[in-house]
């Protein structure tokens, strides 16, 4: 995450910008600003910060190795999702959460709020009037955190992608580790999602800082 | 499916004793066309009457529509909006639907929300989707779209669907499972 | 005297553990969280909207009495819970002597039941 | 404290925003409380979060494809959508539909009625504060249906198994076996959340009372299904007018008498049983061989011009689907009338003057379904 944050910071506000702003150029020069142009500030990427732990400037080196060890298996096993169920996949979420499909088990407990949780999984559709919210929420989350987009419609706008309010791709706004295909994904696969985040933790332990 | 080959609907008269001579009792003054749709009636009224007409169906008692199913626009292109009422009656078991035609340049019609709670949302999402102008409507805002946004009316048939985009993430490098270049 | 420095001992051992537990609970998260302040995180949480309204509005009066009714009761298990530890050994007296104190705590709930303080008109 | 006194102390109203992202709101939905105090004075409903066009989407799509959106547009019961959808087309395109398919349909919708309730019961219970038993109850119990659903159509949720004329394939051969299990299944699961829920006291407490509204705003408002039920009025489409085949089993239409949000969990919960009455009457009288599409059903269905407006009893009241088309092979314009929708219009009419607490409880009493609110 630490390092994708680094490669995030500079590239997305250089390419990005493209497909943003060209679908927005187009709309005639009204006087006052179309509708669709004032929405483009609000769909602007997010802008992100790589944290900087304490730990690494006072422990030496050699010390760090079993820290950053230690330090992601605590964080891996015990991922807590923010509930953030947009549309149906937030039911085969939910469907895995629960008892018969068991999330538990994984330590991941879903939490309301976007100040505990580590994981912001994007279960549905996201449009272009709920964008500035999940970026927000994204930008509330304490810092080591991941995002899981989850079905097609999270990862390039799914069967409502050719609509103009939907937006293709949750990762425009927010940066994205893992793509859960599927629509709705079936509950294993959002459990295999989940495992390849945990080992994705496990692998970027030196850069999380 | 280009204009040209878009085909009206057949005008078929309804069965005698329908809902249509209901209302020719109700109101004589009041001239509309009355075909008979898949399911129910469909009685076409100039939009000056509708609400008179509206209101007339809900309190007669012989009509005594009390529900307003739907309420929903229709884009015809060249031969105007259209605003379609669907009522039922719980006493009478009966369904009618009605409709007004209005002009492409100048798409307004008296709100029924007055006879109505329920049209409310009906007529907002109407309005914001097709841009008819609902007369007398408490909030005529935005409901569906962000309420600043006024002038886009996805439905309208001339607004046309969005272009795919790129898929973001492997154009700027970020593809799943890529650790990206930078070592810490 | 040995036995009263004992006992002294394990609450002053408590005390220390309890510091320790909140210290490394506070100096671990500091240490150890990759710390960054970005633009939307100082922002409050309002279920993903910008906050609207005011935040220093008066609140109403009647949360002032629900407070005061929590502390008096509060304050009243913290005395009963002793009581409670040593219940066996402390004789009867003791035992008569809470009762009469929670039987004015109790006639204090009673009045506030009756004066309609619990219900939020 | 005298009222007089109470005057002088009076406040500003704060304004709480129960938006998108919140555990009670079922989906992105928001509304903003004015409150004072304890008590709600005013309510302004948000929604449009989820709105993804699926009206527009499917003006660009032939009637087959269009048959995919449905399921997503109402995800919790997507049989129901599918099945108001296909007969809005056969009802224009004048297709018989073969027996055997008639009851592969009404045994599919009603078992999705009854996974639709268990979502309810779960999700209103967590409103409440029964945090999370009656949410694994539920979903244990849809675990059970779903499976069924995954024999019969390959997916758990979005089926898109319903064709204008009957379904796409035939069934399992072991389908009648399974449903029978499924219905003596779904019996206990039923009488496991009516004995967890209905005589709680704290349940009842929390519920009785809330969120009422009488028969005649009821009507106004335009409200269907369960919520209208639960005033008083014994209406149900598929007793009123009958569609498809369920003239031919008979079952009763719960109502409630004060409309508040326990008669609605009692509607929802009797309705459940019901629906496990038809299923179990639809397994014996199905044929047990037979045609499963009609032979002359074109591939690429052109519709006649003409415009239908087909209403279907869902688990949230009345579904509609307007299917207007000019001869294409795609619709000319196709509005969905969706039941959460109007019934959320009068939630302010039913939540201003209770406590905040309340005003989640009666939102999960309507028991909206925000992909079919914004379509």
């Amino acid at each position: 995450m630490e390092v994708k944050k680094a490669a995030a910071t500079t590239p997305p506000e250089a390419e990005t910008k493209a497909p943003t702003e060209v679908a927005v150029e187009a709309a005639p020069g009204t006087l006052r600003k179309s509708g669709v142009e004032i929405e483009a500030e609000r769909l602007r990427p997010v802008q992100v910060e790589p944290g900087k732990a304490l730990y690494r400037q006072v422990l030496p080196g050699v010390l760090q190795v079993p820290a950053d060890l230690v330090i992601a298996a605590a964080r891996k096993s015990s991922l807590w999702p923010m509930t953030f169920g947009l549309a149906c996949c937030a039911i085969e979420m939910m469907a895995t959460y629960m008892s018969h499909h068991d999330l538990d088990r994984f330590g991941i407990v879903p939490w309301a709020s976007p100040r505990q949780a580590d994981v912001m999984i994007v279960a549905g559709t996201v449009t272009k009037k709920m964008a500035p919210a999940v970026k927000l929420l994204y930008e509330q989350m304490p810092n080591p955190k991941w995002v899981i987009s989850m079905g097609a419609c999270a990862t390039n706008g799914g069967p409502y992608t050719r609509y103009d309010r939907v937006l293709q791709g949750v990762d425009k706004i927010i940066p994205v580790d893992v793509y859960v295909p599927g629509c709705p994904p079936r509950p294993e696969a959002l459990m295999d999602g989940l495992i390849a985040l945990q080992n994705k933790i496990m692998e970027e332990r030196k850069k999380i800082g | 499916m280009s204009p040209e080959e878009l085909q009206e609907a057949p005008v078929v008269p309804p069965p005698a004793g329908s809902v249509a001579d209901l209302f020719v009792a109700v109101l004589p003054d009041v001239e509309f066309q009355a075909t008979q749709g898949a399911l129910d009636v469909i009685l076409t009224v100039d939009r000056g009457d509708v609400v008179r007409i509206l209101r007339a169906a809900r309190d007669d008692p012989r009509l005594d529509f009390k529900y307003l199913r739907c309420l929903s626009g229709v884009d015809h292109m060249e031969a105007g909006l259209e605003v379609v009422y669907h009522l039922y009656s719980y006493t009478h078991k009966h369904n009618v639907t009605i409709k007004t035609r209005l002009p492409q340049d100048d798409p307004s019609v008296p709100s029924v929300t007055s006879i109505w709670k329920g049209a409310n949302w009906h007529e907002r999402e109407a309005a914001e989707m097709f841009g008819i102008f609902f007369e007398g409507h408490p909030n005529l805002v935005p409901l569906l779209l962000p309420e600043d946004m006024t002038d886009h009316h996805p439905l309208r048939k001339d607004s046309p669907l969005a272009e795919i985009e790129e898929w973001q993430a492997e154009r700027a490098g970020l593809a799943a499972g890529e650790t990206g270049e930078a070592e810490e | 005297m040995q036995e009263l420095l004992d006992n002294y001992a394990a609450v002053f051992l408590a005390g220390i553990l309890g510091a320790l537990l909140v210290l490394t609970a506070i100096l671990a998260s500091r240490f150890l969280a990759p710390f960054s302040r970005s633009l939307g995180k100082g922002t409050p949480y309002e279920c993903g909207m910008l906050p609207i309204g005011r935040v220093r509005t008066q609140m109403q009066v009647r949360y002032y009495l629900f407070a005061i009714l929590f502390l008096i009761f509060d304050v009243e298990a913290v005395f009963i819970f002793p009581w409670a530890v040593t219940f066996v050994g402390v004789g009867q007296a003791a035992f008569y002597e809470m009762v009469l104190f929670i039987g004015i705590l109790l006639a204090g709930l009673v009045y506030a039941w009756k004066k309609g303080v619990l219900q939020w008109r | 404290m005298t009222v007089e006194q109470e005057h002088e102390l009076d406040t500003l109203e704060i304004n709480v925003n129960v938006g998108p992202q919140h555990p009670a709101t079922h989906g992105v939905f928001r509304m903003v409380l004015a409150i004072d105090g304890e008590k709600v004075i005013d309510l302004v409903p948000h929604i449009g979060y989820l709105h993804r066009g699926a009206e527009k989407l499917s003006e660009n799509l032939d009637y087959r494809q269009a048959i995919g959106l449905q399921d997503r547009t109402e995800y919790l019961a997507a049989f129901n959508a599918e099945f108001c959808y296909v007969m809005a087309i056969e009802k224009l395109a004048g297709i018989e539909v073969p027996e055997r398919a008639e009851y592969i349909r009404v045994i599919l919708a009603e078992l999705n009625r009854i996974t639709s309730h268990y979502m309810f019961m779960g999700a209103f219970s967590t409103d409440i504060g029964v945090f999370g038993t009656a949410f694994t109850y539920g979903f244990r119990e849809r675990e059970y249906i779903q499976d069924l659903f995954e024999e019969v159509s390959g997916d758990r949720m979005m089926y898109g198994y319903f064709r204008p004329g009957g379904v796409a394939w035939d069934v399992p051969d072991n389908f009648k076996e399974r449903v029978r299990w499924v219905c003596r299944q779904t019996r206990v699961g039923i009488s496991d959340i009516d004995g967890l829920l209905t005589n709680n006291e704290v349940f009842v407490a929390r519920t009785r009372g809330i969120g009422a509204i009488s028969l005649e705003n009821a009507i106004d408002y335009g409200l269907s299904g369960p919520v209208l039920r639960a005033c008083g009025l014994k209406v149900d489409l598929r007793r009123e007018e009958p569609y498809s085949i369920y003239d031919r089993f008979d079952f009763d239409i719960p109502t409630g008498e004060r409309g508040d949000s326990f008669d609605r969990y009692l509607v929802r919960l009797e309705e459940m049983r019901q629906s496990v009455r038809i299923v179990e009457q639809a397994v014996e009288q199905m044929p047990d061989s037979g045609p499963i599409l009609p032979e002359k059903v074109p591939r690429r269905l052109r519709c006649p011009p003409g415009e239908v407006y087909m209403r279907a009893e869902n688990p949230r009241g009345e579904y509609g689907i307007y299917l207007v088309s000019k001869g294409g092979d795609k619709p000319y314009r196709l509005k969905i009338r969706s039941p959460s929708y109007c019934n959320l219009m009068a939630l302010k009419e039913m939540t201003v003057g209770h406590y905040v607490a309340d005003a989640v409880v009666v939102l999960g009493s309507i028991d909206i379904v925000l992909g079919e609110v914004d379509r």
